[in-house]
């Protein structure tokens, strides 16, 4: 088991942090960042085999990606990217892996548990895709959509072009101002089958590293909360005294960082296992979410309540990382999912 | 008329006058409290000498008992009503008592306070506008944040600093300050739900005459602490009135009941509603007989803002990622903070509980014999 | 609705009170303090009705004297006798009553909910009872087990004399030493049926109240020990300080008092409603239950942490009340069961 | 020998020489600690010049691996060869290393170690046990208190006062004291648990030789600084081995798995119970790689307090009133509080945390210029 990072890994966080430095929660999603963040740093393509123009790297890496993506609350489609190249890599694909490494190709995933409202009419390798789909995660700014369709030979994964003339892509109202929703209707969209009927154990597993994948992020988020409430405590003054020096505060502050510390040997653990111990994979995946979703939201509430009424404020930035908290513990269903499916797998 | 007489006159006026449903516009507002004034329903408790009705506590609950079934459109004077006006019946002259009183009462002018500011939150005394004194006036200085009804206010009680040659709680004193002055700034303050329930406002060679000083000068801590005090008893009669939507029934209707665990957390909300409503109605019951609740207030208001925050958290975490794009849910979930920052954060809620209901011995306080312009305050890098 | 105690409660308490101050935890079962209880006092008679010559006060009086016993550690069949004596008022048998009134018979009771493991032959006003029950409150120190036995028509509740020599007693280890238990062998004993086939409604109403009593207890420990630890904190010392002056310390002290603050008023309800709303009874028991067992176990846990290494000791109170509220909080089955009781009659 | 045959060698020796199961008695421990000597496993890491191996880390890592499958009968040795025996060498004399090491290692002597005091518990520095020189010796009285092994030490590592005049961590020095001295006073602390598994040890005109001294008259403190940094080093490689009681395998048999409010509890269980251990290996893999954990063990400690306490209650509200009566949940409930208490208190670990990990400003102190004589202390009426 390896729960720490190795060089390189540690100078792909460098870079990434580095490069997140110069990003604003604030600036929504910015083309330019990403040409940047996919061109010169090779991010979309880091999980990507090399036959297909990718990096190769494993969960680890893009562990060490996602949380400095969560940290920065980079605006626009990373995670969503993040899921689509998790998927394909399952179920290979060779047009759109080449595409998404090369960042030519936006995707996006369609929730890939439960059943599909959409419905599709032939059994080739395309396929006419109608229906509706209530919330799709950064579909407004994606190409490619990703979604599990019902045929009458059962469920298939399909590859829907957005940008399709038949697509309507109604944005919605989301909770996170920096992660996107969108309804999308599909009246008859031609849709390219990637896998009919689909493999299961492909989709289970897509599905089981998307736990891991949102841990990372939500790690990030955790950090950038510590941290930043840590630096205020230790400027801000109550009654002629740094907050920080009161007990109220520390030990606050203190339990946090012990939620901290876990989640983040939770994470190491869980991509690890990704990486290099499978049959640890879905134990590992459902700790992953059933511990870190819970501990980001708490250290994001505590770090906008500790900023006192600044906190309260749009101005501030606590209340996008408290939003981005409470969004990412449901992002995946409700919090109990996980706990079920943990208790499914110890056999309970 | 006895208090049965009294009730059933205020139900029937209530009836009568008094809309159900959305806040009313500002100008239908003023007309609504000039007539409720009229009815004789506006300061109730207040001295008659000064437009009040000169009746007791329990007239004022027989008529809130009845206006519980409302949504008065009264909430631009709540401030001026809830604190503004008390602290001048204490602490103001007779002079400013004349003046302000009965407008405020009708309706007339709006209030509101001016006390906190961004580098003086919890820390209230801790406060930097200056006001300098310029013959037979004041000249202010400075910035005040979190004010409610500021941008429709006539007036404000302001608290400014006056000597900083001495500790902080002594130099400070306190006015009422003409908000249409020129000099005066209000810009609206856009908190996390994305809506401006407060504003900020700056204050820039504002001149105000020394006539509309409230008690002694350097002596304005005092005064500030019967403001305080007034703000906390409405705070907490409003605690008493309970907060608001019921996430059980809400719930109830949008989750899979039959899911043991589901069950298992509305019951969680049920407890934890019930038993602060509980405990809000033993209060309640304590104060009819007599019994002053004092610090114990805060237990209540330190208990309703985790409530609000868990009610919020369970509502989500029980819906899923739907509720990410419901409004009612998401707004919920923005709202919930406020509890436990606006009247004093959890902190502060647990040291009055600590030391005032507990009696357990204060903090080491390096802050209260330093003269103020020695003293660390605000945000320091 | 009434949540506030009237003159004579108050005075109620304060009579037992002070003579609670007088009793030590330590000291085990004591008959002669029971008989001042029983006599001078009149408790065991509070809540029998006066024809049967008891004292004829309702629930509210029983909850302010089971606090005071509990804020005492009172040791010895207490709240058994009142569990017993709140059957008997269900179910009202003259001459057990009378004896009970009078305090010349201590009654216990065994768990009313569920089967019961003991088996009778007759059918009369009599039966024959055998079998085994693993655990009875105080069988030790009591003269009569009211106790559901099955027979051939259903089930009976039925009064054993635990005096009779086909009765063995055997006393286990319990958690809590000032709270006895003994395993109860009848090999056929001669006992009285006081309901056959019981009334269920009695029984269930029995139960109920169980529960609004042994919160009422719980009260007082809890308060017992908010007290004891804020008095602690106000003496300590530690880096030149008194404790209680340190955040760390303090807000957890007011932590406890809001727990304090709403388990009075919910056992003030709930007893208010055993006297005067029984509609809102059922409701009021479980949560009762539900919400004071819970806190009062966590007061008296966070009372002993904070009492620092002296609260670990044998010669301190802490760990009695902490044992005492352990022990509470699953006296009438594990706390899931109130909640899910409350899950019932919420109607989710 | 590389690091797998000297793994391998000490998986031989073990095999050959380790009981496995009960604490052996007195006589045995002590015959085994020869044996193990003798074969060259005690003081892995110690100077040659003192009886130790003079090996590395990685030895003695490999050692403590191997011996993981035993119960080694070593417990009455653990202060010594934790605590004072590292501080001796930190901090003793040569002729006190020459004295008292090899002894300790051969475990011909018990070692125990002496700074607790009823009024000085978290705040050790405020300790009374005084010592007053008189010509080459010290005079010694007062009492300690958590002493663990002090019924079968022959030697103590004791903290006294020797200046009141200064403040309370100036005045103070630390001996070595022969525990069979006709002035020491042992006795039996009973915790709640029943057991005893500490004693009170008091002191009355106890004689120490100025040889015994350990470090300079009054800079005692820096000594017992030593002391808890190896102490906290010896606990925080006990949280690394994990917690005993595998309480999910335990109640999965003993409770009904298929309600599923039940399985919740058994699925927090484990969340928390995998998120400290990993955490724990995380810590361990880092020291390995030469990061030094520091303060964040006592992150580890207190996650380990919070949890002991969670299983043992968890375990007892999942099976219900035969919890109360069954000997092994009731010991579990009676002891879960040890570990919150023991090597300092959770409030203590999250200062440290909050100060050492997070670097935030300490609290204003009073204790640290007043002198000792004029310092409040202890329990205070």
């Amino acid at each position: 088991m390896k729960l720490v990072l190795g060089e390189e890994q540690q100078e792909l966080r460098a870079t990434v942090r580095a490069f997140m430095e110069t990003v604003s929660p604030r600036e929504g999603h910015s083309p330019a960042v990403y040409a940047r963040l996919n061109g010169e740093l090779g991010l979309s393509g880091l999980i990507i085999p090399e036959e297909y123009g990718g990096a190769g790297a494993g969960m680890t890496e893009l562990a060490v990606v996602l949380e400095e993506a969560g940290a920065a609350l980079l605006p626009g489609p990373f995670l969503a990217g993040a899921l689509a190249a998790i998927t394909l890599t399952r179920l290979p694909d060779k047009e759109l892996l080449t595409a998404v490494a090369e960042g030519r190709v936006t995707a996006t995933v369609a929730p890939l548990a439960g059943g599909s409202a959409l419905v599709a009419d032939s059994r080739d390798g395309e396929a006419l895709v109608k229906g509706r789909l209530p919330q799709v995660l950064n579909a407004a700014e994606a190409d490619v959509l990703l979604a599990p369709v019902t045929r009458n030979d059962g469920v298939a994964l399909v590859a829907i072009d957005l940008t399709d003339q038949g697509v309507t892509r109604v944005p919605l109202t989301a909770l996170d101002e920096t992660r996107s929703m969108a309804e999308v209707v599909l009246a008859g969209v031609r849709g390219r089958v990637l896998a009919a009927p689909p493999d299961g154990a492909a989709l289970e597993s897509a599905w089981t590293l998307f736990s891991v994948a949102l841990a990372a992020e939500q790690l990030g988020v955790m950090r950038a909360c510590l941290d930043a409430i840590v630096g205020y405590a230790k400027i801000r003054v109550a009654f002629g005294r740094y907050i920080g020096s009161y007990q109220g505060v520390k030990h606050k502050l203190a339990d946090m960082h012990c939620k901290l510390e876990q989640a983040e040997s939770i994470v190491r653990y869980a991509a690890w296992a990704a990486d290099e111990s499978p049959g640890e994979l879905p134990q590992a995946a459902a700790l992953a979410q059933a511990y870190v979703g819970r501990a980001c939201f708490e250290v994001a509430r505590d770090h906008l309540l500790l900023h006192g009424g600044i906190g309260f404020t749009w101005e501030h930035d606590a209340h996008l990382y408290y939003k981005r908290a409470k969004t990412d513990e449901v992002l995946l269903g409700p919090p109990r999912t996980h706990r079920e499916r943990l208790a499914d797998l110890l056999e309970l | 008329m006895n208090l049965d007489e009294y009730r059933s006159a205020a139900r029937t006026w209530l009836a009568e006058n008094a809309g159900r449903g959305d806040d009313a516009a500002q100008a239908d507002a003023k007309e609504f409290m000039a007539r409720l004034y009229d009815a004789g329903y506006s300061g109730i408790t207040w001295p008659e000498r000064w437009g009040g009705q000169g009746l007791t506590q329990a007239e004022e609950r027989a008529f809130a008992a009845e206006a519980r079934a409302y949504t008065l459109p009264t909430y631009i004077f709540s401030i001026g009503l809830g604190m503004c006006g008390p602290t001048l019946l204490d602490r103001g002259s007779d002079a400013q008592r004349e003046r302000f009183i009965r407008p405020l009462l009708r309706g007339e002018e709006v209030w509101c306070q001016l006390f906190s500011e961004p580098g003086a939150g919890s820390d209230v005394a801790s406060l930097q506008t200056r006001a300098v004194r310029d013959g037979d006036a004041w000249v202010v200085n400075g910035q005040k944040v979190w004010t409610s009804v500021a941008q429709v206010a006539d007036w404000g009680l302001l608290l400014t600093r006056t000597d900083v040659e001495v500790p902080k709680h002594r130099g400070l004193t306190m006015f009422v300050v003409d908000m249409h002055h020129p000099g005066v700034t209000v810009r609206p303050l856009k908190d996390m739900t994305g809506r401006a329930h407060f504003n900020e406002v700056f204050f820039d060679d504002v001149t105000i005459p020394d006539a509309h000083r409230v008690g002694e000068v350097n002596d304005g801590w005092s005064v500030a602490v019967t403001t305080l005090l007034h703000e906390r008893l409405s705070i907490s009669a409003g605690v008493g009135m309970g907060g608001g939507v019921d996430w059980l029934s809400e719930l109830r209707e949008a989750v899979d009941t039959s899911d043991p665990y589901v069950r298992d957390q509305l019951v969680e909300l049920h407890i934890r509603t019930r038993a602060l409503s509980l405990f809000n109605q033993r209060l309640a019951q304590e104060t009819r007989a007599g019994i002053f609740p004092g610090a114990r207030g805060s237990a209540a208001k330190l208990l309703l803002a985790e409530l609000t925050l868990f009610q919020a958290d369970v509502a989500v975490s029980l819906v899923g990622p739907e509720a990410l794009v419901d409004e009612r849910l998401s707004h919920a979930v923005c709202l919930a903070p406020a509890m436990a920052l606006g009247g004093g954060t959890n902190e502060i809620m647990r040291n009055i509980v600590g030391e005032r209901v507990l009696n357990l011995p204060p903090e080491p306080r390096v802050d209260k014999t330093v003269p103020f312009k020695d003293l660390k305050v605000g945000t320091q890098g």
